[in-house]
């Protein structure tokens, strides 16, 4: 394994939008080579050395490379999008899409994200130690295909739209939803370990919800059906089950309805 | 002799009316009476002959006084202004025809910038239901032909779209609603009661903020399950009695409004209002249909759709494609973010219509606004460009709410050496070619700037 | 067009021209000032074209390309251009979308492949001048479009009380109002019936309260079309389209031809043409029960001469379906619950939206991909059977390459067959891997211009590299006497030209566009005696509020086609 | 003094509509836009008077606007400014990802101000963007 350190030197006027800051776009590369990567700064072409040190030379393939970024990115995009293995660790926030349409690999963000965490996700893992803003495990606009696959952990609060059009993988919010939970989901995982203001689960075909606080609005399409015990990401407790959303459309299996599966703990 | 002119378009609201008479002087100066419009499209054509319209750009000075500069020197400012920006931010379009949409489309592509309209506070939500959910919908003369019961779900076009339900949505006359209003049933959905809610039949005034479960609700009722006693603060038998209403319907049509996009949830009620149309499109026919606020804000959804494949908030900084996403690429979100560094407001007044903080945002570049009269965006830009009003006093194709295009006239002459949305910005787009050195782009909408020369050879097939 | 000036020799390619009986001769083609002529002096600009094939430009007869259900399309899928666009770079500008592209796309992408002149397939009267805004913000191509008549209400009660002269007149009025080229049907009946929810499957199904069968419209409007001699026949989308079971309809709806003589003045012989004809040709009772009839149909087709077909070939890609046979969209909706787009439209039509993603993994797409190859291979005359994908429903125009090399190149269709992960249920569904047949140069020059050209009256412009015709002219890199043993290299051909002349101007060289062209809006213009009738009911329908626009506001208005190719027709009644 | 936490909303109305195509300058524009309406009761509770100003605070902003007898009933806890110059002052610009600000369904406080004048439109949005010189420009 080899780490390649970036340090930041300046903060961006406008945002930076590094869709070069990934493992698979390091590979192979020394630390001069990587600095001369391209990112965009508005319509202007600017590389990541003119944002940042780079210390250390890549391995020679995504697998083997690890990305630390040793200071804030708050105003630095696409970070670790589409990279399909190795790691990014980045000591501060983040902008938005960080690991955006990824494959594989790890991400972890000391700090907090902005929106479009891990959208259209397909396999990886990403931690976040803060909160994030909206849409963590969406679709892109119009896609009906959203997260596949992967793990998305975030200790902190999450805002609204968590996993829209789901179709796979975890998301496990540690503190509190907005609202619009697994909206238009057809499969995958969302844990909320905290409160939820409302909407979950609305539209919602197939996949599974577990909140472990309170849902100030229910959807009226959900319906008690009983109660379980269940472990849940390492919590054992009793939850209130519901199917739903009743006002959508569901699938048939085996003669019977598929509804979505919402468990609330008691 | 004053002269009549018929069959005029009113560029106010999304109705985009177009059985407006006007009469106007004899010289084409001045317009004298206008009538069938409503209040504020009659106050829109009486405010065309206001003396005081600036007919000179008018350029900001050190001491902060604004100072009238030639349209050269106003058209150079701009073009350098966004050349020199890393990403500028066009925004407005709330009173431009579709030619001066396809026009500006030229300079944000050549200048990198990103290209978005009033959609953006309004009906952008809309757009993204539109774009996870489809659209079910229909022209205006369908609801008016055969709607026998109309929804208004958060919207209340006896204010915003005055002649709407004169029009086409509850009074008028249709081919299988001879009976007009008595033949039709009309529900509103509102948490105040609006003067639109007072003239249905039903009024579900419901907890502010939570459309999408009353929306969820009827989706629920409609399959045939139970759903909780109150909803959203609204009784179950209301819901139960309301969905009864909308499936036995002939021809159902829901119109809805911002009370839907500006709320909670946003595009999701839309998205939750759409699923309600297409299943009650298993039962009976049923169409929905965003009540767009201005005359031709459905015009930039088109004309950037068929050039750049989006409605809005298109970031053409990339250079080598478009890219689009609200919230990201969104006028508001931008300026909060810091993430432009020059704003051009056309047609529209950010200046009163953002929240002030995002109006400070962009205040900290250069700003620059052209509109055919004095505004908040006027007063505080750095430049203000004036030109023609859009079906005042220059013509061009604009997209009813209902995306209809309809070709409007111009009613009077313009002001001398005023120019149209499109010139001024056919002009930028020259002078930005001119300074990068390169050729511009004309196509055959462009016949006359591609070939000055052949106007007049038109047909010779 | 007076505007282009100046010379240019196609040299010494391998000229293939159906139009000419002319088939790989080795010849230099000749332009001069935007037309093709005999010969030209020395200070020609010269295009190699040694060892290419040289054809006439393409020419599109059934393509949705411009007005609001393809702006509908586009605007509904931001998906279709994530990751999925051109690059731009000068002097062309940004090109987005795969499936339904934008119009700078679309012209581009059309010139690359050497295609000149493309027919919007469906126009709604009302937002005419939308189609032609986007005509006119399409660079290169020559355009024209096709307004939709079989649920126009006006039509349907002419038609109820058996007035053709009536109809006709009111056709001629339309055209001339919207600038449209010629009479387009799409579920005649079926999308007035949508307006309340309901359809119409059969040729006998009556439109609800006009009392009017598909079988009268069709019918009506065929005679309708002969009697004010339009250069292009009707153009018909057959009721019950993309059904198992469907093919009888289409057969009877192709019999209404019989014995229908065509009476126009611009070389056209059919009488009617059927299009997409891929989606009408099913047998079976269900899904699963799903098959291939195109031998039964094209049996027919090849021996009723007086009809012209295009295929709309099945492409297996991820694409977007729109049509104005708004039921069916809704019923697709209902198929593979994606989001669905509807415009019904007043008095006119109605219109739907729907992606969808043809798969070669599932059975039903399989089989439409072989039923689509089949039409074409089954073709006895390739002036009459034209190469479509309906773009963008069953697969985008720039597929067309790919349509090609499946047609001329059979290795390259068994090779598709075999990767399906159900092949044999789609052997036993069709008849693909059965034909040998593997069309030629010639055949497909025919399939994609000469024959269009001829269909749709405008074979004295295009269509041909005879002298006097608009001068567009395509070179692929294809050796004509020795074609690539790799089938991929057909299609790389085709997709990109090696030079493409468009009215007399190089706009690409290897595949780039170099120039926005001189594109032309064309339309149809038949001058008949004011019929007071028709006038008083048009008025009426305005003046009493049916339409929701003003009379005056109606007709597109001039500088909405600012490069007019007027076609006069002088009805003769 | 009394503060009462409502729930806003922002919307057009037709009074605003006519006077802004006059002019957002105009006196018109001002009587019809710089006012918020709210129930009765909440009036009584904060002991606010018809016609008099009150201050609205968001979290983002404050405001002084004409308290008037609504003229669309508005329940109990709800509370109206028309859209335009005076309601934006206090709009949250966020958009919850959608480009879209929170111009309906934000918490406010409101309470009597009856000493304070309103603002005009210029002197507020010039004044935010250090623009306003009395007297004006």
């Amino acid at each position: 394994m080899a780490t390649v350190t970036l340090t930041p030197t300046k903060t961006p006027e406008l945002m930076l939008e590094a869709n070069s800051v990934t493992p698979d776009a390091f590979a192979g590369k020394n630390a001069e080579q990587i600095a001369t990567l391209e990112c965009r700064e508005g319509k202007t072409h600017v590389t990541i050395g003119d944002f940042f040190t780079v210390s250390g030379n890549a391995g020679a393939t995504a697998a083997e490379t690890d990305i630390v970024i040793a200071g804030d990115c708050t105003r630095v995009k696409y970070i670790g999008s589409k990279m399909t293995a190795g790691t990014v660790t980045v000591n501060g926030n983040a902008d938005m899409y960080v690991g955006g349409w990824m494959k594989g690999g790890k991400i972890h963000i000391k700090g907090n994200v902005d929106s479009f965490c891990g959208i259209a996700m397909e396999g990886g893992e990403i931690l976040v130690d803060g909160r994030a803003q909206n849409h963590v495990g969406c679709a892109y606009r119009g896609d009906w295909r959203g997260m596949k696959g992967g793990t998305i952990r975030i200790k902190g609060d999450a805002g609204n739209d968590i996993g829209t059009f789901m179709l796979g993988g975890t998301i496990i919010i540690e503190g509190n939803a907005f609202i619009h939970v697994s909206t238009h989901a057809e499969g995958g995982t969302v844990i909320v370990k905290g409160n939820v203001d409302g909407r979950v689960g609305g539209q919602m075909v197939k996949g599974t919800i577990y909140v472990f606080g309170e849902i100030k609005f229910m959807m009226p399409g959900f319906k008690k059906v009983d109660k379980v015990d269940l472990e849940v990401d390492g919590t054992k407790a009793t939850f209130d089950h519901y199917i739903g959303d009743l006002g959508e459309r569901h699938p048939k299996s085996k003669g019977k309805t598929v509804f979505a599966d919402l468990y609330l703990k008691a | 002799m004053p002269k009549l002119i018929t069959q005029v378009g009113c560029p106010y609201c999304g109705s985009s009316c177009d059985d407006i008479e006007v009469i106007v002087s004899d010289d084409n100066k001045k317009i004298l009476e206008v009538h069938n419009a409503c209040i504020i499209g009659t106050n829109l054509f009486m405010h065309a002959n206001d003396p005081t319209r600036p007919k000179l750009p008018r350029m900001r000075q050190a001491d902060g006084s604004m100072k009238e500069i030639a349209y050269p020197e106003a058209i150079d400012f701009m073009a350098k202004t966004m050349l020199a920006a890393k990403k500028p931010l066009i925004y407005g379009f709330g009173s431009t025809n579709c030619e001066g949409m396809a026009a500006v489309a030229r300079i944000a592509e050549k200048s990198g910038a990103v290209l978005d309209n009033c959609a953006t506070i309004c009906h952008g939500p809309s757009f993204l239901a539109m774009f996870d959910n489809g659209y079910p919908s229909c022209t205006l003369g369908e609801a008016k032909n055969r709607a026998d019961v109309v929804v208004f779900w958060g919207c209340n076009p006896m204010h915003a779209h005055p002649r709407h339900t004169s029009r086409y949505s509850i009074f008028p006359r249709g081919y299988f609603t001879s009976k007009g209003q008595m033949q039709r049933t009309i529900l509103s959905v509102d948490p105040r009661q609006t003067d639109t809610a007072k003239l249905a039949d039903i009024h579900l005034m419901l907890d502010q903020g939570h459309d999408y479960e009353l929306f969820d609700a009827f989706r629920t009722v409609l399959k045939g399950y139970d759903i909780p006693d109150v909803v959203a603060g609204i009784k179950k038998e209301t819901i139960v009695k309301a969905v009864d209403i909308m499936k036995k319907a002939r021809f159902c049509m829901i119109f809805f409004g911002m009370g839907c996009t500006h709320t909670d949830g946003r595009n999701h009620n839309i998205d939750a209002a759409i699923s309600l149309t297409r299943d009650l499109n298993n039962y009976t026919k049923c169409s929905i249909m965003a009540m767009r606020g201005h005359y031709n804000i459905a015009g930039p959804g088109q004309v950037w759709s068929w050039i750049f494949g989006f409605p809005y908030c298109i970031d053409l900084s990339k250079g080598t494609h478009a890219h689009m996403n609200p919230g990201e690429t969104s006028s508001v979100d931008l300026a909060m973010r810091d993430e432009v560094d020059c704003f051009v407001n056309i047609g529209a007044d950010a200046g009163a219509h953002f929240p002030i903080q995002a109006v400070q945002h962009l205040k900290k570049h250069p700003f620059i606004t052209v509109d055919p009269n004095f505004n908040m965006a006027s007063e505080i830009a750095d430049l203000h460009i004036p030109v023609r009003i859009a079906g005042v006093d220059e013509p061009g194709v604009v997209y009813r709410m209902d995306n209809v295009p309809i070709q409007f006239k111009a009613v009077i002459d313009g002001l001398p050496g005023v120019p149209s949305d499109e010139e001024l910005f056919d002009m930028v787009y020259e002078r930005m070619c001119e300074l990068t050195n390169t050729q511009p782009v004309w196509i055959a909408a462009k016949e006359d700037r591609k070939h000055p020369a052949n106007i007049s050879a038109v047909n010779e097939a | 067009m007076s505007e282009i000036k100046g010379e240019i020799l196609i040299k010494g390619g391998f000229v293939i021209d159906p139009a000419q009986n002319i088939d790989g001769d080795i010849a230099d083609i000749a332009i001069k000032d935007g037309k093709i002529v005999e010969r030209v002096s020395n200070a020609a600009k010269v295009i190699d074209a040694k060892g290419k094939v040289v054809m006439a430009g393409g020419v599109d007869v059934h393509s949705h390309v411009a007005g609001p259900k393809v702006n509908v399309g586009r605007l509904i899928r931001p998906e279709d251009k994530l990751f999925k666009s051109g690059v731009a770079h000068a002097p062309t500008r940004m090109e987005m979308g795969f499936s339904v592209p934008s119009v700078l796309k679309t012209g581009y992408d059309y010139a690359r492949m050497g295609y000149g002149f493309v027919m919007e397939a469906a126009m709604p009267p009302i937002h005419a001048p939308h189609v032609h805004e986007e005509i006119h913000d399409t660079p290169i191509i020559d355009e024209a479009a096709l307004p939709v008549f079989g649920n126009n209400w006006f039509v349907m009660e002419y038609i109820q009380k058996g007035e053709i002269e009536n109809t006709a007149a009111y056709i001629a009025w339309l055209l001339r109002a919207t600038k449209g080229y010629g009479i387009k049907i799409v579920n005649p009946g079926g999308t007035a019936a949508w307006a309340w929810g309901m359809n119409c499957l059969d040729l006998e199904d009556k439109v609800p309260y006009f009392d009017v069968t598909p079988h009268q419209i069709l019918t009506g409007l065929m005679q309708a079309n002969e009697y004010l001699g339009l250069p292009h026949s009707i153009h018909v989308h057959q009721n019950d389209l993309g059904n198992p079971g469907n093919y009888p309809v289409t057969l009877a709806s192709l019999k209404l031809a019989e014995g229908v003589k065509t009476k126009n003045k611009f070389g056209r012989e059919q009488v009617m043409h059927s299009t997409h004809l891929q989606f009408h040709s099913y047998g079976g009772d269900s899904w699963a029960t799903f098959c291939s009839k195109a031998k039964e149909v094209m049996d027919y087709v090849n021996k009723q001469k007086n009809i012209t077909i295009d295929l709309g070939c099945v492409t297996l890609d991820e694409t977007t379906t729109m049509t104005a046979d708004g039921p069916f969209e809704h019923h697709l909706h209902a198929l593979n619950h994606l989001k669905w787009a509807n415009v019904d439209v007043e008095m006119e039509t109605a219109a739907g939206v729907v992606p969808y993603i043809y798969s070669k993994d599932v059975v039903p797409n399989a089989i439409q991909w072989a039923t689509g190859l089949e039409l074409a291979l089954y073709s006895k005359d390739p002036m009459r059977t034209f190469i479509t994908t309906d773009h963008p429903n069953a697969g985008p125009f720039t597929r067309y390459p790919r349509v090609i090399k499946w047609l001329m190149n059979k290795k390259s269709r068994e090779a598709v067959l075999a990767s399906m992960k159900k092949s044999d249920k789609v052997i036993d569904a069709t008849t693909i891997h059965t034909i040998d047949r593997e069309l030629n140069l010639y055949e497909i020059a025919a399939m994609t211009r000469t024959g269009p050209a001829k269909c749709l009256g405008l074979s004295s412009y295009y269509g041909s590299l005879k002298p006097g015709m608009i001068a567009d002219v395509a070179v692929y890199d294809l050796n004509y006497k020795d074609m690539p043993s790799d089938p991929e290299k057909i299609e790389s051909a085709f997709l990109r030209a090696a030079a493409f002349v468009k009215s007399g101007e190089i706009v690409v060289r290897d595949g780039e566009v170099l120039s926005h062209g001189h594109k032309k809006t064309v339309w149809v213009n038949p001058k008949m005696k004011e019929n007071p009738q028709v006038k008083r009911d048009v008025t009426e329908s305005f003046t009493k509020g049916y339409y929701t626009v003003g009379l005056t506001n109606y007709p597109v208005r001039e500088y909405l086609a600012p490069h007019p190719f007027v076609i006069d027709v002088d009805v003769e009644a | 003094m009394t503060k009462l936490n409502l729930n806003m909303i922002t919307q057009r109305s037709v009074e605003e509509g006519a006077a802004m195509e006059k002019g957002k300058t105009n006196p018109d524009y001002f009587e019809a836009c710089s006012i918020i309406e709210m129930n009765p009761e909440d009036m009584k509770k904060a002991g606010i008077w018809v016609n008099s100003n009150v201050r609205v605070t968001s979290e983002c902003g404050t405001v002084v606007v004409k308290c008037i007898h609504a003229t669309q009933y508005c329940p109990p806890g709800l509370a109206h400014i028309r859209q335009g110059v005076w309601a934006n002052q206090v709009v949250p610009p966020r958009t919850q990802s959608t480009g879209t600000p929170q111009y309906s369904g934000f918490p406010v406080t409101v309470e009597p101000a009856f000493t304070e004048e309103r603002k005009t439109a210029l002197q507020l949005v010039q004044g935010a963007v250090g623009l306003w010189k009395k007297g004006g420009n």
